[in-house]
């Protein structure tokens, strides 16, 4: 069984169909990728996932319940935590901070208004544990908002898979990073990501046929094709629609 | 009857046209800048002293014309000054900005002018009665306010859907963000809209200050209606700030002119309570005692049902 | 900011001052001007009479309490400084309290009232203040005993601070709001072309006293005239009073009353001129303070009030000159409120006749007294619930006969109506209790 | 906490000290307004400066507190309940607490300016009933009480302000501690998250509304602590303690202390406590010395007065804020003659027909000398400030320029 299902997803804003008759199955464990030419609705279908948006038509089922139009934050307690593609995280809190509020809902503490964090053992050695995996550990208590981009965008990946959630979903994680970034962010997904379910949007090539099992393209609110990396490269209307128009050695 | 409800339209008119000559320039400056301008009230109250002051010299007609320049030019300097300073710092940073500047200019203005009502008349070529209509006058000098209001309104309707700066501005008022990337000098333009603004609110001030007397409180009275009155039209909305002005001022209006209250309404169902109730005060409560506040009544239940406001599409 | 607080007290009070703060030396500026307060609680042999006004001083009410302020300092040195002084020699100094007529700041300063040693307070303006001041000296004066505080009330006209809540450290220099009602609906009632009445009023306790009053009075004296609005307004929140006066219009009123004050009286009455009613207005504060000036020629003979003091033509000699001097040292101001004069000599007599300062003294020799005021009225203290009587009179704006002018605009009130006291005694119902000593 | 332990014994020294030290009545009576405005500050922070949240309208809760307060009070004193007044703030909080719960079921669903004009609106249409349920607010006088009844409290009947003091310093110490602790629970935390990001709070699971109602709710208590001191203090409440007056002004002393900090609210409180009871008696002009005072912190000290002195942690973390010392005090000397002569411009023009005694000068309206001296007292000041200027900002880059190797970046 599934662990993600779209069935017909469609959205529309106002007269608009940015989303049109989407299906996907996404099964436990896998590391999907999907790509397409800007403004194809890669973004929307990620907020529509995880409950930014309301969908205008269509199921959304996770783990076998249907999670469509639930408020995001139920979305997030069920197990699917995501990233942004712009930075999104606290800007003001420390890098420490950050993290250990992303692990609050999951460590039970809800909206606990009479323990102290201070005090909290477990959750503060998992909170390191976390700044340990993603690098950060000897930032942790400067503003995040002070923090170089690359590290930001480690931080984002930090607070989205702190909750230890099931299905993680990256919204383009390394764009414009430099190349040595980008390798080092590979790698932290990589590792992040082991074990669990992941789907990500991402414009570079490289790193989508290096890391995902299956691939599906995204043309003008459609999907026109879910398949293996091979296949989609070998896919003609693929390359039609997508491949052929942008050069992928970027 | 029918008097009454004939004037008290003709009055809700008059108080709804003066706020919405507050509201369209809150509105100008909210849609460009995201300001939500809390000392707007506190430029009509300057319009007012300045053409007090002007017409003493030069006479109304005088202070009409200079004093919103003036008004208007006190607003830019504030703009290019204070406020683009403070934007650096967040919007709450900027609201609280206005509302310590609403403080100061009402201190300013009892400081350079005294704390006594000052005697600004209306000019003497509008005192005669426009109409007599049921043995009641209905001034010129009123009707003058309606065809200011309806000419600004125009000018503004002119301006913004057939100038090229009326098509910058009502794009920054869809797209705030892309009048920036088009290479628009956006800080000049929010200057200027800042420094029109407040200018049409010295208008305001200037036509209001013979009828509704000019004294230090006047904007505090107008304050924060103004506000009200944006917000119920929906942040941002032009025609929005219209019909929020007039509902504003009509049900106001109404409201004093209506005599009813929880008496009457409880002896339709034939009930009444003695005055030694505990709740004796919720009994005998009427429309007119509640009129004054029944905008931030009709604020707070828009605010909970749309809280984008009658016209407004835009969320923060 | 402290820098203020040297700025002004750089001159008298510098020595000391500086002793002060020699020792406070590391403490802040700011924690300086508190500590110089404490320095003011020192006392020395000749120090001055010092009487606290306590009035707003700042802030949208302050033009009343300024002007107020000024006449009182005038007329102490006018009588009292520039004469020798009281009580063989002793200067009076008149020490403003700013209480922004707020019922808070009224208590915050009471405490630097005492905290200064100043045991007589003069207060006027608002009900609300004088009621605050009245219970907060109250149990002040039960909870330190020998620190007693005298409440020298000149303006506030609720009728409750000499019936109900009456006290015997407050005393009225004013009638109260039922002594110039009865006045004033005798003098409508003497009207007979006056058949119907429009009240209308702020919602709060005078608004509702001057309507429920009226309508009391004027059922009792004639029962024929009708009336036909009763209408309250909440106060300082109108922009614009048209709207009530077309329902003023639409009533056919011969009359309106009102106990508007401020800016709720100009824009009431500005709007009822406005819209082309010549009704009369019969009312308590429509004069003064940039008030006579904005009515100006519109308002002339259609408003009438009713207050304690004779306007023109004034009736002495020793007033015109007391007048012209103020006049020739604040050019911008006007005597307003000439019951404050009264008060003040009232209490120099008690001070001069016992010899002492000390509240009670004063309080026990108030009771009672009879003065004649420097107009000539017979006025007289009723011991049993410390209410003034004095002479009332109406007068109306106009610009005709006016020797002493407001706002310096030409127009000013001229006196038509006139009560003596005896006319003006009402009952009470208070029950004192008196501090025993 | 542990850390932090010697800030809250001195916290709590300074509480017992300081009427020891300004023993006045005015003086205890300025540390009473304290108490109160502290608390109020501060839990006006849960809102603004920790949440996020703008509120119009923070007195409803104060005042509500507080009027249920004094007619505890009456309560007590009619003999109908038998209750501490030392616990009367318990009463005050419990019912800042029901209407903040009340009115956050539905204002707390969005910050920002929904959340603002909804508080602005409830706030007038709360003063407004306040007029008109005359009977429970007792109209524009207000109600009274009288806090000498009830069961003394080992012996002190509170007929006096200092006893009064302890007991407000006792509830403030508590209150405090309470509202610092608040911050460090997961709530305390995701309401800042919640302010930083609202969007990326949700997606970590949590409802913003849920914590903003929460943050809400516990503001709202705390008002009501401070509002049921103000009723012991003051004997009696008005009208004014609902209004929007009280709703600005706690708002100002949060924006001038600084409302990134926790401490900052309780600066501001302290420093407009005693601008408005101690300027007031020196100047009538005064409101417009706090007014030109507020939009120079907006414009210049962003994060209010206890950012200006937080400013400094790089500058003493390379232990060179003594090279700070110099350069300030440079700036300080015709900075303080540009602010005299500024005063004495505002007075001298305020002052009519009587004249202004200026450090030893008898200065009159009429005289041009007069009002030279102050222009040019002014003018150097000005051209002081603006010539040492520079040098200031040199020595500030200085002292923040890290001089080894211990982290952060030279600003």
């Amino acid at each position: 069984m599934s662990l993600l299902t779209l069935d017909a997803v469609c959205k529309s804003f106002g007269s608009t169909r940015i989303i049109n008759d989407v299906s996907l199955d996404i099964e436990a464990g896998e590391k999907h990728a999907i790509i397409g030419p800007n403004g194809a609705g890669k973004s929307t279908l990620f907020h529509l996932i995880s409950g930014r948006y309301n969908v205008s038509s269509g199921a959304i089922g996770f783990q076998g319940k249907s999670i469509h139009n639930l408020p995001p934050y139920e979305i997030a307690r069920r197990g699917i935590a995501r990233s942004f593609q712009v930075t999104n995280i606290f800007p003001r809190m420390s890098v420490f901070e950050n993290i250990r509020c992303a692990l609050l809902w999951s460590e039970g503490y809800r909206y606990s208004f009479w323990q102290l964090v201070g005090r909290q053992k477990k959750l503060n050695e998992k909170s390191f544990g976390i700044l340990e995996q993603i690098g950060l550990s000897d930032k942790a208590q400067l503003p995040s908002g002070e923090l170089a981009y690359a590290q930001q965008r480690a931080l984002e990946l930090g607070v989205a898979i702190a909750s230890g959630a099931e299905l993680i979903m990256l919204d383009e994680p390394v764009a414009g990073m430099s190349n040595s970034e980008a390798e080092n962010a590979v790698a932290l997904i990589r590792r992040i990501t082991e074990g669990k379910t992941l789907i990500m949007v991402e414009h570079d090539m490289n790193i989508v046929f290096d890391i995902a099992d299956r691939i599906s393209v995204l043309v003008y609110g459609e999907i026109i094709a879910t398949d293996t990396p091979e296949n989609i490269r070998g896919n003609k209307r693929v390359q039609e629609a997508y491949l052929g128009e942008v050069p992928c050695d970027a | 009857m029918a008097e009454v409800f004939v004037f008290a339209t003709l009055n809700g008119l008059v108080t709804g046209l003066l706020l919405f000559m507050l509201a369209s320039g809150l509105t100008l400056i909210f849609s460009m800048m995201g300001v939500l301008n809390f000392a707007h009230a506190s430029f009509y109250m300057l319009g007012a002293y300045f053409a007090y002051t002007l017409s003493t010299y030069i006479g109304f007609w005088g202070g009409l014309l200079i004093a919103p320049l003036i008004v208007g030019g006190i607003g830019a300097a504030i703009e290019r000054y204070g406020l683009r300073r403070v934007h650096q710092s967040g919007h709450v940073a900027e609201l609280v900005f206005t509302f310590g500047l609403a403080f100061l200019i009402e201190e300013a203005v009892q400081f350079f002018w005294g704390r006594d009502t000052k005697n600004y008349q209306s000019p003497e070529l509008f005192d005669f009665a426009l109409f007599s209509l049921f043995g009641q006058e209905f001034s010129a000098y009123r009707g003058f306010m309606i065809a200011i209001a309806c000419l600004i309104f125009a000018a503004l309707y002119f301006i913004l859907t057939r100038s090229r700066v009326g098509i910058i501005i009502q794009a920054s008022i869809s797209h705030p963000q892309t009048v920036a990337n088009l290479g628009h000098n956006v800080p000049l333009i929010f200057m200027c809209v800042f420094g029109v603004g407040t200018a049409l609110a010295g208008v305001a001030g200037v036509i209001a200050g013979p009828v509704l007397t000019t004294f230090p409180g006047m904007a505090t009275v107008l304050g924060s209606i103004v506000f009200v009155v944006v917000v119920i039209g929906g942040l941002g909305s032009l025609p929005g700030a219209l019909i929020a002005s007039l509902l504003v001022g009509l049900l106001q209006s109404y409201a004093i002119a209506a005599d009813v209250g929880v008496p009457e309404l409880l002896n339709q169902f034939g009930v009444s309570f003695d005055s030694s109730h505990p709740l004796d005060d919720l009994w005998t409560l009427n429309l007119p005692q509640v009129a004054p506040v029944l905008p931030y009544l009709l604020l707070v239940l828009v605010l909970i049902f749309k809280p984008t406001g009658l016209m407004g599409n835009r969320e923060e | 900011m402290p820098l203020i607080h040297d700025l002004y007290h750089s001159q008298s009070k510098k020595n000391r001052f500086a002793a002060q703060r020699s020792i406070k030396k590391i403490a802040s500026l700011t924690i300086g001007a508190v500590a110089y307060t404490l320095s003011l609680t020192a006392a020395s042999a000749q120090e001055p009479v010092r009487l606290g006004f306590m009035d707003p001083l700042s802030g949208t009410f302050a033009s009343v309490g300024t002007s107020g302020l000024k006449a009182l300092e005038f007329a102490a040195d006018y009588f009292y400084n520039s004469r020798g002084g009281i009580l063989g020699g002793r200067m009076i100094e008149i020490v403003p309290l700013d209480n922004k007529q707020s019922p808070t700041e009224t208590q915050l300063q009471f405490r630097r009232a005492v905290s200064e040693e100043l045991r007589i307070i003069f207060q006027g303006n608002s009900s609300a203040v004088a009621n605050t001041l009245n219970q907060t000296i109250a149990k002040h004066n039960r909870r330190n005993a020998g620190q007693e505080v005298l409440q020298i009330n000149y303006a506030a006209v609720d009728p409750i601070l000499t019936n109900e809540e009456c006290s015997f450290w407050h005393f009225r220099f004013d009638a109260h709001a039922i002594m110039k009602l009865d006045v004033l609906t005798d003098f409508i009632a003497m009207n007979d072309e006056l058949n119907s009445i429009y009240i209308i009023g702020q919602d709060y306790s005078f608004g509702q006293v001057v309507a429920d009053n009226t309508i009391r009075l004027l059922g009792e004296k004639r029962p024929d005239i009708e009336i036909v609005g009763n209408e309250f307004h909440p106060i300082g929140q109108v922009k614009d009073f048209t709207p009530y006066v077309t329902k003023i219009a639409s009533s056919g009123a011969d009359a309106v009353v009102t106990g508007n004050f401020g800016a709720d009286m100009v824009s009431l009455a500005r709007s009822i001129i406005d819209s082309g009613l010549t009704v009369p207005i019969y009312t308590f504060y429509a004069a003064y303070d940039g008030i006579t000036a904005t009515l100006g020629a519109d308002g002339k003979d259609r408003i009438r009030l009713i207050h304690t003091d004779r306007a023109n033509p004034l009736a002495s000699d020793e007033r015109r000159e007391f007048y012209r001097a103020f006049k020739a040292k604040n050019p911008d101001s006007d005597i307003t409120q000439s019951r404050l004069v009264n008060a003040l000599m009232m209490v120099v007599q008690a001070m001069e006749q016992t010899q002492s300062t000390d509240p009670y003294d004063i309080a026990v020799k108030l009771e009672d007294m009879r003065f004649t005021s420097i107009a000539g009225d017979e006025l007289w203290m009723r011991g049993e619930d410390h209410q003034l009587f004095q002479p009332l009179y109406i007068s109306k704006h106009t610009d005709e006969g006016i020797e002493f002018d407001a706002d310096n605009s030409g127009f000013g009130l001229f006196t038509e109506y006139e009560v003596s006291t005896e006319d003006t005694l009402t009952d009470h119902s208070c029950r004192m209790r008196r501090p025993r000593r | 906490m542990k850390k932090q332990f010697p800030i809250w014994l001195g916290f709590a020294l300074a509480l017992i000290l300081l009427p020891q030290i300004f023993d006045t009545v005015l003086g205890i009576s300025i540390l009473n307004q304290m108490t109160i405005w502290i608390i109020f500050a501060l839990s006006y922070n849960m809102l603004l400066g920790q949440g996020g949240m703008l509120s119009f309208g923070h007195a409803v809760y104060f005042g509500l507190g507080g009027f249920m307060s004094v007619h505890a009070l009456n309560l007590i004193a009619d003999e109908i309940i038998v209750f501490s007044i030392t616990l009367i703030p318990l009463v005050g909080g419990a019912v800042g607490l029901l209407a903040a719960v009340f009115i956050g079921s539905f204002s707390t669903r969005k910050s920002g300016t929904v959340f603002a004009m909804i508080s602005l609106g409830i706030g007038e249409l709360i003063v407004a009933s306040s007029l008109i349920f005359a009977d429970f607010f007792g109209g524009e006088a207000g109600v009274t009480g009288d806090r000498t009844y009830g069961p003394p409290f080992f012996g002190i009947e509170f007929l006096q302000d200092a006893e009064v003091y302890y007991l407000g310093a006792f509830w403030l110490f508590v209150a405090t501690l309470f509202m610092y602790l608040f911050t460090q629970t997961p709530a305390g935390r995701m309401a800042n998250a919640v302010r930083d990001n609202p969007e990326r709070a949700e997606f970590i699971g949590y409802s913003t509304r849920r914590v903003r109602f929460i943050s809400f709710c516990a503001a709202g208590l705390f008002a009501g602590v401070a509002g049921g001191l103000f009723a012991i203090n003051y004997e009696f409440i008005t009208e004014e303690n609902l209004n929007a007056l009280t709703s600005g002004r706690v708002l100002l002393m949060a924006y001038i202390g600084g409302l990134g900090f926790f401490i900052g609210p309780i600066v501001g409180a302290v420093i407009l406590t005693l601008m408005n009871s101690l300027l007031s008696n020196y100047s009538e002009m005064w409101m417009l010395y706090l007014g030109i005072m507020f939009l120079l912190t907006v414009l210049f000290l962003p994060r209010g007065f206890a950012g200006f002195i937080m400013m400094h942690q790089t500058a003493w973390q390379n232990r060179r804020l003594g090279t700070l010392i110099l350069p300030y005090l440079i700036t300080a000397i015709p900075a303080s003659l540009f602010l005299a002569g500024f005063v004495g411009l505002v007075e001298l023009s305020h002052k009519g027909d009587d004249t202004l005694s200026f450090f030893g000068l008898i200065l009159g309206t009429e005289s041009m000398l007069s009002w030279g001296i102050l222009l040019t007292l002014t003018g150097i000041g000005a051209l002081g400030v603006k010539l040492s200027g520079p040098r200031l900002d040199a020595a500030w880059v200085l002292a923040n320029t890290v001089r080894s190797d211990n982290g952060g970046d030279a600003q």
